[in-house]
């Protein structure tokens, strides 16, 4: 792990983040297994739970750090990234978590989201994407599917969703991933590579609103459909898909493209595209991004992008070192009786 | 030779420097005063520019002011009427001339009052030619051609040597009213130290100047004003922003904390943040956020996370920063809120002074939400009241909000510079005591626990729900919301204990009470004091607590005849203290965007007592 | 075969249906509700319901409650103590039976007295096995059983079996009321048409339920309660959410001008936006916008475009869109704010009621930016005072703050319903008159003239900036500025020439008046009368207009030796009338999200008035 | 023209666009260009000048409106996008305008940005991208280059700047283009283009501002570096530059390069890159507007993106005129006395 977290060795279990209040969403919710999911991979990071904080903005999703035995904070609609960023700056030491919905994190909130991933506050952002605003019951999102009828839409909704990868790779994130809340394997194993990055860690995980939006992602949670829409992305290696593993991604040009391989398959998995998480000029990850909004590529899920860069925490702390090692560490008295200064006598 | 200049002594003068917004009238305003208060006067200034960068030169709304009143006694305000007004082009002149009293003296820069000049500042006729400025003691001096002459020989270019004529103008001023010119060469030295031709020139200029006012006849008056009387000790000339800035850097230090600045630069509060961001070597961290709210929440953030969290603003910035307020509020953390005012409403009149955000202070949130509300009432004082806020923040838990306005941030006065170990103790130890903790249990001044996270068995949640009583659990029961409510308010009003008393001057019982808050105090203290001398019996009070008001305010209230209320909005503070005591005070409102002069006030004081001006 | 069964008359009756928050009460009680309402009986609603949306099956917090008090007279509020609690676990049980007075009868469902759902509502023992109960008049009724039985044949799984109880308890509550099942049996009709087994399902247990109460010994007595003798006219159902947008839709017919309506949900406000939503056919435009200032701006854009222009929130979204406020009193933009207020501060207690956003409303914007503010009293107020705010919005060319609360927009009452011509006529004309055009010239009312862009010839430029009077270009004047600003204030303050004068009930001076604002009405009208009924001497006046208040509320307040204000937070409005009038009201209030009981307001005025129960 | 604003035979000069109100930018500023270039083009649109509107933030740039005889509203800071979304769809007969600065567009504003460019309200977005906060006297803005010494940040900026142009993509711009004040032609045919675009069309354009920020784009204006330094999008034609034409842009793999082309080149103009400026993949945009981030490209000006989606505005104003063909005009009187109603006698 990259962290400067410190690192000791600390015994602890998922029980361990397990508090005493009693879980309060609908029976069935998707947030369960995210829950679930995440006091599991806490315990493996060797971090002390005193040094983690969870912050949240409003939502159903954002009840999370009420139940996540660390230190946390539910505040206001939209505004988590933002109380994040200053929990980060202002003690550096902490390993801070944001937990926050579409509505949340996107719709109200989404300017500081986006200038959370450009100045790469070393965050790890969970986004439970159920595409619909689950709290205030049932209305669409800024990544509901166009023509959506939900309460403020009874005949359908005319926006377009957002793409929330492409948008944090458009903002600059060093680290965009995806995964499921059906597929706790996958989720843990994203969650930990997130919380093993160095910068703003943006996660996107599909979750099932079962009241208000059940099945939005069935295609890719189901058996019979999951492999045939679910392209796993894997570093270096070839972009197969597909039940059989007979389909995969060529580029053409600028352009990709869904090919059939193997025996009887137009193209041999040597011609497939590699994924490659770290390609700094970011259109391989763009590209892959873009098909999850296209109903004739599978949707990734995996870990779209990780690049290093200094965080803006990191930069801040030495910036305030190096000025203190020219300048010495202020001394008030000094400063208040230097400068343009005149005695009375 | 010339001749010997005739030598007046005064006790205090009032000038005033205008020119276009490129002439560097700013510049040369902070000049005059930093050296003014070098030389031992007492001063305060008042600066004045448009809302525009750098409008097209010679229009009326491109004119910038700096006005400074300079006295060998204690002084209060920038003075009501400029005895001395430098006109660097006719709109300067235009602009400026009715706040001049007649036989005020004018010096004109006659190389501007060309046509172009004179029409753009909608002149019909050149004043200088005709008797529109008569009664006035008019100087007539080409800068402009002075300064080139004085620069023949330098390499820099025409466009640039015209820039210098602001330092001939400082150079005369500094020969009337008998300054050294010394500090002002040093500081061209140093701020210029990277070009060695712009020194050169600069210097030479001034002393063009200089030498222009002891060489000519144009001037047969020398004024001097002997150094004031202020109280011994080390002085500094600060304005209200700088104040606040060092005030904050120094609650950091007395509280043991570090500091955290979230803020979105605006107009007139920008500097304290600009002041912040040069403490890095004091460990402190400013981060410009990406709007208001970001600012106020980073902070809040930085405030759970166990920093002396601030965010500073004006009006606009206010009303966006409400909703988050109300979260610092519920989730009792503590956290500053500078509102530097500014006219309004919206936009309004962004580099303009107002008092108009103090409701908005007090009452603009959601719910029961209640907020302790101070103010500043001069420059030098922001010092004081940003660590005052810091100490009731910290002490409390609570957000509290601190409002100053444009006139006292960019003003500025002589501070007698505080020694640190002077400043109140006000250290603040974070909870690590895992026995009997609980988020919302409370000490004896009700303040809950603050936990830095990080701190090992204390891990707890907290939020913007209503939470129970003690252990701050989300609650929806009834009962424990109304008593959560009270006690909110029960824990902002018994701040009302920890506060110092409303002191009165002069007479404690009477006929009037002049009574106000903020910025206004210079001008009330003048115009009482002018009261007094022509032997009214007029007493004094300053609110610097709005929210809860000191103890005894009902008994100071109801201990005159009549209280006035001057106030630079629709009488907010009246409404206050009309609903708090139910008495009848009288409310005296400006709204230009301008800080009170004293003879408005003194006049409203004479009309109720009967005055002679009456 | 069944004993014939006792008929009692009553006046009225007070019910409550409480269950977990998936078991349908919601839906439940607005059924009896509707069939009650058409049935001709008076009624007044109360639904309460948690934060959760399903908060897990069993839990304290998960418990949803309809409150509903109907009758043969005229009624004004939901009723203090339900006469009969149905109770579909122990949960609801636990947390309801201290509302009720002693007699009551309690319907509980037996099956869910299992030791599991016990423990989840905190019963150390069965609260049907002891005597805790002792006092009420305990009726045990296996509800799941029976539901199952009734469907034994249904093809549905046995959750969805379960899910249908709450009909059963409807059904058995129809006979003991003596209401037909036919409304409801056509309404499960159409609500279902795509799923015949659900039909079928829903529409057996519901006759199940009727059945079980006319055939077995459990009920010895059934109860009518006559329709009440209303007023003649067409009557329907509205709750407060929904009457505030029938308003918005009828002030677009009346006044002539397509409606927008941008906001961002929020409970308890989100109805109105998902009402308004369904009226595309009246050309009416929804926008749900990425947050509350873009809810508020975009509306503020539609203003400037020449439409209708409104958007809704609750108490955090009033307080983010402060900053956008102030444009629209800048410009003079006519736009309606509607705040559905709920518990606070912060996220509070965001489904329960509150009054506490009077003084974030009035004073909660940075300068001094009027605006007036308006509150509806009762669940069909909220329609004509939709159409009040629009009038004043559009006449007076000023955003408008429009007042409900939790209360009111979730309440529901019966409707005379208007004939549209009879509303008031508020034809709006948009300037189009190219002669002495000036975008702030002002007419007799001060407005100023509104013109859409499209209109040819009127092209201008407005802005947040202080504008020059008439003209409307940018003024950094500071007398304009001065002049404008009392301006503003001046045509709020004009609109009580154009309201109706406050109406006081029954005497008209004498020893008690007690005054309300908003939602508080019902209960204060009911205390009136029942203090009145006890000979005392009190009279009422509720306040619909907050800024400006009605030209004689001066004369009002000075009628009466005591002035009572109950209020739902800590003395918003008592605070504003002391400091308008200087009279020492006295204040009632309560913040426990709950609206008043008229018992509550009752029990002071015999305090007061030194009545028997004191 | 694809716009479905009233176009009739007005013959406007671009006097006819300039108000009585004196321009109070700094003399030297490139606002007096976008404004000249501006008043140029709308004559040419055909559009009458009653049906214009211009909306604005809070700015130097916000100005624009009282310099533009058209109807106006100088808003407040940050929300214009909003604003200029309620008269859009509050009248969709008008041509709406948007002039904005980096800060109140992508500081302040960068919410209402992203869902403006999502919904694809049909807004004509003007970036006055001057890289620092002009009107409160210079502060580094979010478009700054890191390291920068500002006013607000004496020790230089720690924040990466944003990319307007791929932000804007990342929100799914439906029109997404680049020009420079100093380059008056290009800027009127870019301003044109977007004018004629159906959807939201955003524009960054390089700005100067001469008293705190003076070249910021010298290397892209000046005529010794200018040629080198700037890339010319045209649809249809190879990505060559440099000032004797000498350089281009190829593709390998998905990784953009600059080649020499030409006698002594290492590769022919046909192996260049061609620009699709309706590229549905997005990835070729994605790709030119991530090269202006980078020292080794020249910075791309032009169209990068354009493709044809229904407008938000234009759905709305579809679906109301649907539901009222299928259920009739509304009509109160009928609607109030319809459903549940019961009538006492
Ligand atoms: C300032 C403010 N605006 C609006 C709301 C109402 N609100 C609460 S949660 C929410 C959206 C919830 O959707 P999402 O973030 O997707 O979370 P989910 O419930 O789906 O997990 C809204 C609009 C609020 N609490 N505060
Ligand atoms: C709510 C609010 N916050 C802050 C400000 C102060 N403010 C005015 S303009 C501006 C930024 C200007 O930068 P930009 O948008 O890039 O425009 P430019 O002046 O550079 O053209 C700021 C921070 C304000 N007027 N209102
Ligand atoms: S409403 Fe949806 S998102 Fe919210 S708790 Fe229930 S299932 Fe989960
Ligand atoms: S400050 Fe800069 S952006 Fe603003 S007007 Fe002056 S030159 Fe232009
Ligand atoms: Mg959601
Ligand atoms: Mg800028």
């Amino acid at each position: 792990m990259t962290n400067n977290i410190e690192q000791k060795e600390v015994k602890l279990t998922a029980k361990d983040f397990i508090t005493d209040q009693d879980v309060r969403w609908c029976p069935g919710c998707g947030d369960y297994s995210i829950l679930a999911q995440t006091q599991r991979i806490l315990p493996e990071l060797g971090i002390p739970k005193e040094k983690i904080v969870w912050i949240s903005g409003i939502g159903c999703s954002s009840r999370f750090p009420y139940y996540m035995n660390t230190y946390g904070f539910h505040t206001i609609h939209g505004r988590a990234a933002a109380i994040a960023t200053g929990v980060k700056l202002a003690n550096p030491d902490l390993s801070v978590w944001v937990a926050t919905g579409d509505g949340d994190l996107l719709s109200i909130g989404g300017n500081h989201f986006i200038h959370t991933c450009r100045k790469n506050i070393d965050l790890k952002i969970l986004l439970f994407n159920n595409r619909i605003y689950g709290l205030t019951k049932g209305q669409y999102s800024p990544t509901s599917e166009k023509g959506k009828v939900t309460k403020s839409t009874p005949y359908g909704s005319i926006d377009y969703p957002f793409n929330p990868v492409t948008l944090a790779l458009g903002s600059e994130a060093s680290f965009v991933a995806r995964s499921i809340d059906r597929d706790p394997k996958h989720l843990q194993t994203v969650l930990k590579r997130a919380a093993g990055h160095k910068g703003t860690a943006f996660i996107e995980i599909y979750q099932n609103c079962n009241i208000f939006n059940d099945g939005a992602y069935s295609l890719m949670t189901e058996k019979e459909t999951k492999d045939d829409n679910v392209l796993v992305l894997e570093h270096g290696r070839p972009m197969v898909f597909g039940k059989n593993k007979d389909k995969g991604i060529i580029i053409d040009g600028t352009t990709p493209k869904v090919v059939s391989v193997g025996e009887g398959g137009t193209h041999s998995i040597n011609d497939l595209l590699v994924h490659n998480e770290s390609d700094t000029s970011v259109v391989l990850s763009y590209m892959l991004g873009q098909m999850s909004n296209s109903p004739e590529f599978p949707t990734p899920i995996g870990i779209f992008r990780q690049i290093f860069k200094p965080t803006y925490n990191d930069d801040m702390e030495n910036q305030i070192k190096s000025i203190q090692g020219k300048r010495g560490t202020g001394d008030l008295e000094k400063f208040l009786f230097s400068g343009n200064t005149w005695e009375v006598r | 030779m010339a001749k010997k200049k005739e030598i007046k002594n005064l006790s205090e003068a009032t000038i005033r420097f205008a020119g276009d917004s490129g002439d560097g009238m700013q510049l040369t305003g902070t000049q005059f005063s930093d050296t003014t208060a070098l030389f031992g006067n007492d001063l305060i200034t008042l600066p004045d520019y448009p809302a525009e960068i750098r409008a097209p030169a010679g229009t009326l709304y491109g004119v910038s002011g700096f006005q400074l009143h300079f006295s060998s006694s204690d002084i209060h305000t920038p003075g009501d009427h400029p005895d001395v007004l430098v006109a660097m082009n006719p709109a300067a002149l235009k602009i400026n001339l009715k706040d001049l009293n007649p036989g005020a003296t004018i010096i004109v820069n006659t190389d501007s009052f060309d046509n172009k000049n004179l029409k753009l500042a909608n002149y019909a006729e050149n004043p200088l030619d005709n008797d529109s400025l008569l009664g006035f003691n008019v100087i007539q001096v080409p800068i402009t051609t002075l300064t080139s002459k004085s620069l023949e020989d330098s390499p820099l270019s025409n466009k640039e040597i015209t820039r210098c004529k602001n330092f001939f103008a400082l150079g005369m001023m500094y020969w009337i009213y008998g300054r050294p010119i010394e500090p002002t060469l040093s500081w061209i030295e140093t701020k210029f130290a990277k070009k060695p031709e712009i020194i050169d020139a600069n210097s030479k200029v001034l002393k063009a100047g200089y030498f222009f006012g002891e060489t000519t006849e144009v001037f047969s008056t020398r004024f001097v004003i002997e150094p004031a009387n202020l109280p011994k000790g080390v002085y500094r000339n600060v304005s209200g922003n700088e104040a606040t800035a060092y005030g904050f850097v120094a609650a950091s230090v007395r509280t043991g904390l570090p500091l955290f600045l979230g803020s979105y630069p605006i107009t007139p509060a920008s500097d304290i943040l600009h002041e912040l961001s040069k403490f890095k070597n004091f460990g402190i961290k400013t981060f410009q956020a990406e709007d208001e709210i970001s600012g106020i929440t980073s902070a809040i953030g930085a405030s759970f996370a166990g920093n002396l969290a601030i965010t500073t603003t004006s009006g606009p910035g206010l009303a966006l920063k409400s909703e988050a307020i109300g979260l610092a509020v519920m989730t009792e953390l503590p956290l500053v809120i500078v509102n530097v005012q500014r006219g309004g409403p919206s936009t309004g009149l962004p580099t303009k002074t107002e008092q108009a955000d103090l409701l908005q202070s007090v009452y603009g949130r959601n719910g029961e939400s209640p907020v302790p509300v101070i103010a500043a009432s001069t420059p030098s004082d922001c010092f004081y009241m940003a660590i005052e806020a810091s100490r009731i923040a910290t002490k409390y838990m609570t957000p509290v909000i601190l409002l100053t306005d444009g006139y006292l941030a960019n003003g500025s006065e002589p501070w007698k510079i505080p020694h640190v170990d002077e400043l109140p103790d006000i250290r603040v130890t974070q909870h690590t005591d895992k026995e009997g903790f609980y988020p919302y249990n409370r000490n004896e001044v009700l303040a809950r626990p603050w936990v830095k996270p990080g701190t090992p068995e204390l891990e707890h949640r907290i939020g913007g729900l209503e939470k129970n009583n003690i252990y701050g659990n989300v609650s929806y029961d009834p009962d424990n919301h109304e008593f959560m409510v009270r006690l909110r308010a029960q824990k902002v009003q018994q701040i009302e204990n920890d506060i110092p008393e409303l002191e009165v001057q002069h007479e404690q019982t009477g006929e009037l009470l002049v009574m106000g808050w903020g910025g206004t105090f210079g001008a009330i203290t003048e115009a009482v004091i002018r009261a007094r001398r022509q032997g009214l019996k007029v007493s004094q009070a300053h609110l610097k607590y709005l929210n809860p008001f000191p103890k005894n305010t009902e008994k100071v209230l109801k201990s005159f005849k009549t209280v006035l209320i001057p106030e630079l909005n629709l009488g907010q503070l009246t409404k206050l203290l009309r609903s708090e005591y139910l008495v009848p005070v009288q409310s005296l409102t400006k709204i230009k965007g301008l800080p009170f002069k004293a003879s408005e006030i003194e006049k409203k004081i004479l009309s109720i007592l009967g005055g002679e001006n009456n």
